[in-house]
């Protein structure tokens, strides 16, 4: 059964300063997928991630989530509609404790954080609350990391961007990532684009990919391709 | 001379140089201290609240009426500056400088020829006490509890309330603030009326002892800038603690050589408060926490 | 020889805005007419000039200073009182004869840059930096201000000279040039007018040198990241500490400047108002560009002077109105901002037409 | 018609200053329109150049400049701040101007460049300060502003109490800008004085009275600045400035038909004009003295003019009552009013001299008729002895 | 030789202690990886080499000399230079002028610009040289900062998770410019979490963990020993 589609962007023109980075992107992303896009430095990955939370304003095209064409609302809206971000370069908010950046998290549902959410990112990510009070830029690039997933999952989103979530993560925990993503996934049925950069992170999470260039999608991988080690390679070769 | 009236003259005067360092800092401090913004116009709404207080004043409402008005007119004011001109310049901090100059002029000479050049005072209320030889006006006693009053009241909203958490986090990182869903445009306008509120507080509750010009603001400028500077961000780690060096110093340069040196003394403790803490006060403390 | 070529290969360079041919020419117009123009106009005119002129040197080391060094200082009145103070207190007691009025120029801009030495090494050995920074510079001018302004008392002279509290210290002689029959006095007419322009011409070409040489991009580097700067092997405390030292002596050439101009040094060229006035100017005409500096302050200090001859009791709102759109719609600097849109109009054609 | 005579009007409308002072450019407006009215000087009209200084002495500089050099005055009326009048008199002195200088101060300035219209400290101290020892008794006190006009007063005052047989309980200086006193108030307390000299300056030291009522101080005061220019008595709630005692060569209450009529033809002019203080009549009267050394002189000329004054009968009957111009100092005998504020801020003139002589100048020996020194002098730094 | 040697070295933060009597000796002429789980205080490490933080107890030895009190700028000019884990690239200046920077101590005239060509041409950056190096993406900007890193021809290179954000081709030519370098002569001490980088370069491995050298050997040691795949590889590696 195909589930429904979540998030569409169709002719998407995007950029900085009047210059398009996005030429006319054009994606599709259902209900419950985890969908990677990969590609090279530059190409505008992350450009994409910030202008499907509204970070970037479109310059044309639409993009449509759940229903609703959201290119004209403010990112915070978007946040409101559901939509969680973990950006590349974590941003978290330096003077504020891991406790406070999680209550900003948190935020959006009101209120302060609840217990249980409490209890689930601090299962997944146990720094998180050794170091509660901690001020969060003082925190090690991995733990702040951590810290910036830890910081949208508490908020229940119904769609996570992870924008390399993987880069300056121990490798064992980069492989528990992969697996509460997964198991996230399967049980809330969250919808997840992932931009990475690991490969095997993207094999361990990832039901299909999108590859990237110059802005546009260039191909469109299958579960299968992901494996295909030479086709990988063609793609991602400089 | 008793040491109990030499030991209440010290307090009193404390208090006294305390209230006015803390209150003339601390919109400046919200609006400094969380937003970056470098506010040159704080003076002038301080002015606005001592107007609107003395305006309503005479039209009949009670002095505490009257600071409410001269609060809130303010903070209204806040609303529309920050609508207007701040909200373009969080990118671009220093700007703001040149922006607040630029409003502090429109302000001061605004109401000069809106308002004339000055406005009939409203009276100090209270009337005075006695220690030993001494005798003090009530009303600075009010002064100092509303100092103190403004301290908790801001401790208790930027730290114990989602509302702080969240202006923090927005001033810091506005772009992912935002992708986290917080309105931030409101906050921005939430924080800088409250910034401005609370210089009309300080105008309105200083209304009653001071003459009413147009550039009265200016004589609050000097000990806010110095005491948030040195404060550093943090409102009560900061503000606090630097107005309670600050007053000691002042309050004991001026009993000791007289007002020159009392501001001379301002200017040397701020120097060597900076030399030793390049962080400020706060930057300090907070280092020192983690 | 090569040395040499190279000192001028500095003139231009990624730091500073206008290369090429087409502006060393518009610049060799601009400097014509500069030169020529008091033989077609009035005393007053030329007088008013010279005295723009003079702020224009205080504003530069603000540049470079808080434009290219990111370092605010409220400090730069300081140092124009000190060098004004001291040029009058050097020629009231030691008169005017030799030439002595333009040692003591040089004396009194030594002082100032000698004390920013003191505080800079303070300062900057100290890692003080940011606000802080600028409150520093602010505190110690303000003190200088509340010291000078008490100082009305017959006890506060030095050799001949009264300090003379906020009313401030006069009757020092003007620059004067030693000359056969008697020493020519430089009034602030057209004398006085080619000398500054010649400091000025100068010291706008060095300071463009200055910052196109490695120094500069050393300067520019510790304002975008000091630290990076420093990892980079680059001593940055003490890059600083220069470049706040040429400041100084900029705002002290200011200083001696505007004290030789009206023959009158306050200490309310010291106060609060003052020191934040060379940060609107800079502000206003772009103040990571030398040039851009140098026609803002002239701009901003002509609009001003014009609408308060003209604004009558509405003058200051005006300015505040003008000061505030100018933020809002050219984030660079007004002047910044016109170059920035011609050049973005030129490109645009050249597109269209190819 | 003739070609106007020009004046150049240097004021400050705007900025710290403009309280006090843009009465002083309204009544130099009437006085010009009057005298326009009545057919000008010698035929003459008369065309102000006014511009606004902004309380800021540079541009006093700017300007001074200005309406000698590209406006070609023919004299200047200007300034409030001592500053302010130290900035623009070198310009004066170098473009060979003329200015008046309509304003109290400190005293001393010997310059013929300039006539000064406004009272001096030996004019005010010397009908004040025995009046309140006799009055009151003989521990003074002084608050003054720490700059040149507050410690050149107190120096009068300090003077003047020890002449007559009094002690100084204390002496405070000020700084500008400063508005908070609770430990000034405290020291006077201490110090237990039978009243305070107040010599404070500007808005923000006013604040004084009313910290000063509300600690319940209730000391006389005396002073020669407050009342007379910033009218604190109509700005501050009642009784604030309960038993004020100030010496000065006019206010709008004093009574006489002269009195009256001025402030009458003020109002009718400038209706919304908070109050009509001694600056705005100095610079009033000023315009007619002027009148008047120009129609003797018939010319406009400097020299001619001082040639006029130095016959020493430049005299009229101005608002305050009868002025005369001391030919040595270039300074005004002026009419020295006590004013007294009661405790509901009502004014009563308990006493009047009648022309006192600004004296210490030509004592000292400043003599414009002979020599032009173009310097300020003070009691301490007096003239060189011929 | 020694090239850098540390003795006992402490560092503690409030009541965190982060680096435990830290003892590492690197070799002239090594390439060295220094991996462990985050927070185990590596990046800590490398600021006390570069002076940055000072040790509470202990010394630091460069080439013989005892450089524990000597300010950041002097060790550089003694032959050190960094890549950090965050890019402190002058974000506000073009790219070529942040190379231009880094080299100028060293090279004058046309010499120096003969050099940044190369340098660009070598880091890929070639058509964004006239940009703002703030306006790269983030990879780009981890190129750039290793392109300034290796600018100033350090004895001995600290390179703080040179691959973060790279694509598996890139963290090979990473590893290969890595080793060139050292062909050359420079000794080189990595941080990172990608164990393919490390299989690529490293002659020898230190694993830290709680701010205590926990082991240290060859990759092969490492990654068969269990106890770090227990407390950092996690079972893909094991
Ligand atoms: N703030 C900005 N202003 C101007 N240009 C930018 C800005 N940020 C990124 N760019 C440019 O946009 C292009 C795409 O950047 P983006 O960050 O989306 O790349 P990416 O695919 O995420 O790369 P990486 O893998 O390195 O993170 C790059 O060429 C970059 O130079
Ligand atoms: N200024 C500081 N104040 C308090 N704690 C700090 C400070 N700096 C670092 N820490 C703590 O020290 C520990 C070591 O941090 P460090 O950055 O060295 O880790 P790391 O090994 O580089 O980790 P990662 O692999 O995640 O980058 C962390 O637990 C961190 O939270
Ligand atoms: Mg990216
Ligand atoms: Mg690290």
């Amino acid at each position: 059964m195909r589930k429904e589609v979540i998030l569409t962007t169709l002719g998407l023109r995007a950029g900085y300063g009047g210059k398009p980075v996005l030429q006319g992107l054009e994606i599709e992303v259902r209900e419950g997928e985890i969908v990677a896009v990969i590609g090279r430095n530059g190409v505008g990955k992350s450009t994409l991630m910030k202008s499907l939370i509204g970070l970037v304003p479109a310059m044309s095209g639409s993009i449509v989530y759940r229903g609703e064409a959201v290119e004209h609302l403010p990112a915070h809206k978007r946040a409101r509609l559901g939509m969680g971000y973990v950006p590349q370069g974590r941003d978290v908010f330096p003077r504020l404790t891991v406790g406070e950046n999680i209550a900003v998290g948190a935020a959006i549902k009101g209120g302060g954080i609840p217990e249980v959410g409490r209890q689930r990112v601090v299962g997944a990510f146990p720094i998180l609350g050794e170091r509660w009070s901690q001020r969060a830029g003082t925190m090690s690039g991995g733990q702040q990391q951590q810290l910036a997933i830890g910081r949208v999952l508490i908020a229940d989103p119904h769609m996570i961007l992870l924008d390399e979530p993987s880069e300056g993560i121990q490798p064992n925990i980069v492989q528990d990532i992969a697996r509460n993503m997964v198991e996230l996934n399967r049980r809330t049925g969250v919808t997840i684009i992932l931009v990475e950069q690991n490969l095997d992170m993207i094999r361990a999470m990832a039901q299909r990919a999108y590859v990237m260039d110059k802005g546009r999608i260039t191909a469109s991988l299958t579960h299968e391709a992901l494996d295909d080690a030479a086709e990988m390679r063609r793609h991602l070769a400089v | 001379m008793d040491i109990a009236t030499l030991a209440f003259s010290a307090l009193y005067q404390f208090g006294d140089a305390f209230a006015f360092l803390v209150l003339s800092a601390c919109g400046l401090a919200v609006i400094f201290g969380m937003m970056g913004v470098i506010n040159l116009a704080h003076g002038e709404f301080i002015m606005c609240g001592a107007y609107v207080t003395a305006a309503t004043v005479h039209a009949g409402l009670p002095l505490p009426l009257g600071i409410l008005c001269g609060t809130l007119a303010s903070a209204f004011v806040g609303v529309l500056v920050e609508l207007l001109v701040i909200r373009h310049l969080y990118e671009r901090p220093l700007d703001t400088i040149v922006a607040t100059w630029g409003l502090s002029l429109i302000a001061t000479q605004g109401t000069l020829i809106l308002v004339g050049s000055t406005m009939a005072g409203v009276g100090t209320p209270f009337g005075s006490f006695q220690v030993g030889a001494y005798s003090y006006s009530i009303y600075r006693i009010v002064l100092f509890a509303a100092a103190l009053g403004v301290l908790g009241a801001l401790y208790a909203l930027f730290n114990w309330t989602r509302f702080g958490v969240l202006a923090r986090a927005t001033i810091q990182v506005p772009h992912m603030a935002a992708a986290l869903g917080v309105d931030t445009r409101l906050i921005y306008s939430l924080t800088f009326a409250c910034g401005a509120g609370l210089a009309g507080l300080a105008g309105g509750l200083y209304a009653p002892t001071m003459t009413l010009v147009p550039t009265m603001g200016a004589t609050f400028i000097m000990e806010a800038f110095v005491t948030v500077v040195i404060g550093g961000a943090d409102v009560f780690l900061g503000t606090a603690p630097a107005g309670g060096i600050l007053a000691i110093v002042k309050s004991g340069m001026t009993s000791w050589q007289g007002q020159l040196f009392g501001q001379i003394g301002l200017l040397i403790a701020v120097i060597i408060v900076v030399r030793v803490l390049p962080k400020g006060i706060s930057g300090f403390v907070l280092r020192e926490r983690t | 020889m090569t040395g040499f070529l190279a000192l001028f290969r500095r003139l231009e360079g990624p730091q500073t805005l206008g290369r090429g041919p087409g502006f060393w020419a518009l610049f060799a117009l601009v400097l014509a007419g500069a030169l020529a123009y008091p033989l077609f106009s009035d005393g007053y005119t030329v007088g008013n000039t010279v005295y723009f002129f003079v702020w224009v040197f205080i504003a530069l080391s603000l540049s470079l200073i808080w434009g290219y060094g990111g370092s605010l200082s409220f400090g730069q009145t300081a140092f124009f009182g000190i060098a004004g103070y001291g040029y009058g207190i050097l020629t009231i007691n030691f008169g005017a004869a030799y030439g002595f009025t333009f040692i003591a120029l040089l004396l009194a801009v030594a002082m100032a840059a000698l004390v920013a030495a003191l505080l800079g090494y303070f300062m900057f050995f100290g890692r003080i930096s940011g606000v802080f920074l600028g409150i520093v510079t602010l505190a110690v001018t303000l003190m200088l201000e509340r010291f000078m302004a008490q100082t009305a008392g017959p006890e506060w002279r030095i050799g001949a000279a009264r300090l003379n509290g906020f009313n401030g210290m006069s009757a020092m002689p003007p620059l004067t040039i030693p000359w056969f029959g008697g020493p020519i006095p430089l009034f602030a007419d057209i004398g006085l007018y080619y000398v500054v322009l010649g400091m000025l011409v100068l010291v706008y070409l060095a300071l463009r040198m200055l910052m196109n040489s490695a120094f500069g991009n050393v300067i520019v580097a510790i304002r975008e990241n000091p630290e990076r700067a420093e990892m980079l092997g680059y001593d940055i405390r003490k890059y600083q500490l220069i470049t706040f030292v040429i400041g100084a002596a900029l705002a002290g050439l200011s200083g001696v400047l505007y004290t030789v101009w009206g023959q009158y040094i306050t200490p309310s060229s010291m106060g609060m108002t003052a020191a934040s006035l060379p940060l609107i100017w800079v502000a206003v005409g772009g103040r990571s560009d030398l040039t851009a500096t140098v026609i803002g302050t002239l701009v901003v200090l002509s609009g001003f002077q014009a609408l308060t001859i003209y604004g009558s009791q509405y003058a200051l709102v005006f300015m505040g109105v003008l000061l505030v759109l100018t933020v809002l719609i050219a984030p660079n600097g007004l002047v910044l901002g016109i170059i920035n849109w011609i050049a973005k109009l030129v490109t645009r054609r050249k597109q269209e037409a190819a | 018609a003739e070609n106007p005579i020009k004046l150049g009007v240097l004021e400050d409308q705007s900025g710290d200053f403009a309280a006090a002072t843009i009465g002083k450019v309204h009544a130099i407006q009437l006085a010009a329109e009057e005298i326009n009215k009545a057919g000008g000087i010698m035929g003459r009209p008369l065309e102000l150049v006014t511009y606004d200084t902004q309380s800021d002495n540079t541009r006093y500089q700017e300007f001074m400049r200005r309406v000698l050099q590209r406006d070609k005055v023919d004299a200047v009326f200007a300034g409030f701040s001592s500053a302010s009048r130290e900035a623009y008199r070198p310009i004066v002195d170098q473009f060979n101007g003329f200015a008046f200088y309509n304003n109290q101060y400190e005293g001393g300035v010997c310059d013929g460049h300039m006539v000064v219209t406004g009272a001096v400290p030996e004019q005010q101290f010397s009908t004040l300060i025995p009046y309140m020892m006799q009055t009151y008794g003989k521990k003074v006190y002084t608050l003054a502003a720490d700059y040149n006009f507050g410690q050149i007063s107190a120096e009068w005052v300090r003077k003047i109490v020890k002449e007559n047989g009094g002690e100084m309980a204390g002496e405070e200086f000020i700084p500008l800008g400063v508005s908070q006193f609770s430990q000034s108030i405290q020291n006077i307390q201490k110090a237990k004085p039978d009243f305070v000299v107040t010599l404070l300056v500007g808005t923000a030291q006013a604040s004084y009275y009313e910290q000063a009522a509300s600690a319940n101080v209730n000391l006389p005061m005396a002073s020669s600045v407050n009342v007379g220019q910033g009218y604190e008595h109509k700005r501050f709630k009642p009784p604030s400035l309960k038993d004020m005692y100030v010496t000065t060569n006019y206010i709008e209450e004093i009574d006489s038909p002269k009195s009256k009529e001025f402030y009458a033809k003020f109002k009718a002019k400038f209706p919304n004009e908070p109050y009509v203080n001694q600056e705005a009549e100095n610079s009033y009267l000023a315009l007619y003295l002027y009148k008047q050394m120009v129609e003797r002189a018939k010319s406009t000329n400097r020299d001619e003019i001082r040639k006029v004054i130095a016959m020493g009968d430049v005299c009229m009957d101005a608002p305050e009552g009868k002025v005369c111009i001391d030919p040595k100092s270039q300074h005004m005998s002026h009419t020295i009013y006590l004013a007294k504020v009661g405790a509901d801020h009502s004014i009563s003139f308990p006493k009047v001299w009648e022309d006192i002589k600004p004296y210490w100048l030509g004592d000292a020996g400043c003599d414009l008729t002979k020599k032009d020194p173009m310097a300020q002098y003070t009691p301490s730094n007096p003239p060189p002895k011929p | 030789m020694a090239l850098l040697q540390l003795r006992d070295v402490n560092k503690h933060f409030g009541g965190l202690h982060v680096t435990n009597a830290v003892n590492l000796v690197l070799e002239q002429g090594e390439i060295h990886c220094l991996i462990g789980p985050n927070g185990a205080g590596k990046s800590t490490l490398f600021r006390l080499i570069l002076g940055e933080h000072h040790p509470g107890s202990g010394q630091i030895c460069f080439a013989g000399e005892d450089i524990t009190a000597l300010k950041s700028f002097a060790r550089i000019r003694r032959g050190l230079s960094v890549k950090f884990q965050v890019p402190g690239v002058f974000k506000g200046l073009s790219v070529r002028q942040n190379l231009e920077i880094a080299l100028q101590s060293r090279l004058h005239g046309v010499t120096l610009g003969r050099e940044i060509d190369r340098l660009l041409a070598f880091l890929n950056l070639e058509a964004e040289q006239a940009q703002l190096a703030g306006n790269l993406s983030h990879g780009q900007k981890q190129w750039l900062e290793i392109g300034m890193a290796i600018a100033l021809k350090p004895r001995l290179l600290l390179l703080d998770e040179p691959t973060a954000g790279m694509s598996p081709e890139e963290t090979h030519m990473t590893g290969e410019m890595v080793r060139r370098l050292n062909a050359a002569g420079m000794t080189v001490l990595a941080i990172e979490h990608d164990m393919a980088f490390v299989r690529q370069v490293a002659q020898r491995v230190t694993v830290l963990h709680l701010g205590q050298v926990f082991a240290q050997g060859s990759i092969d040691e490492i990654v068969a020993d269990e106890r770090v795949a227990a407390i950092y590889l996690g079972q893909a590696h094991a």
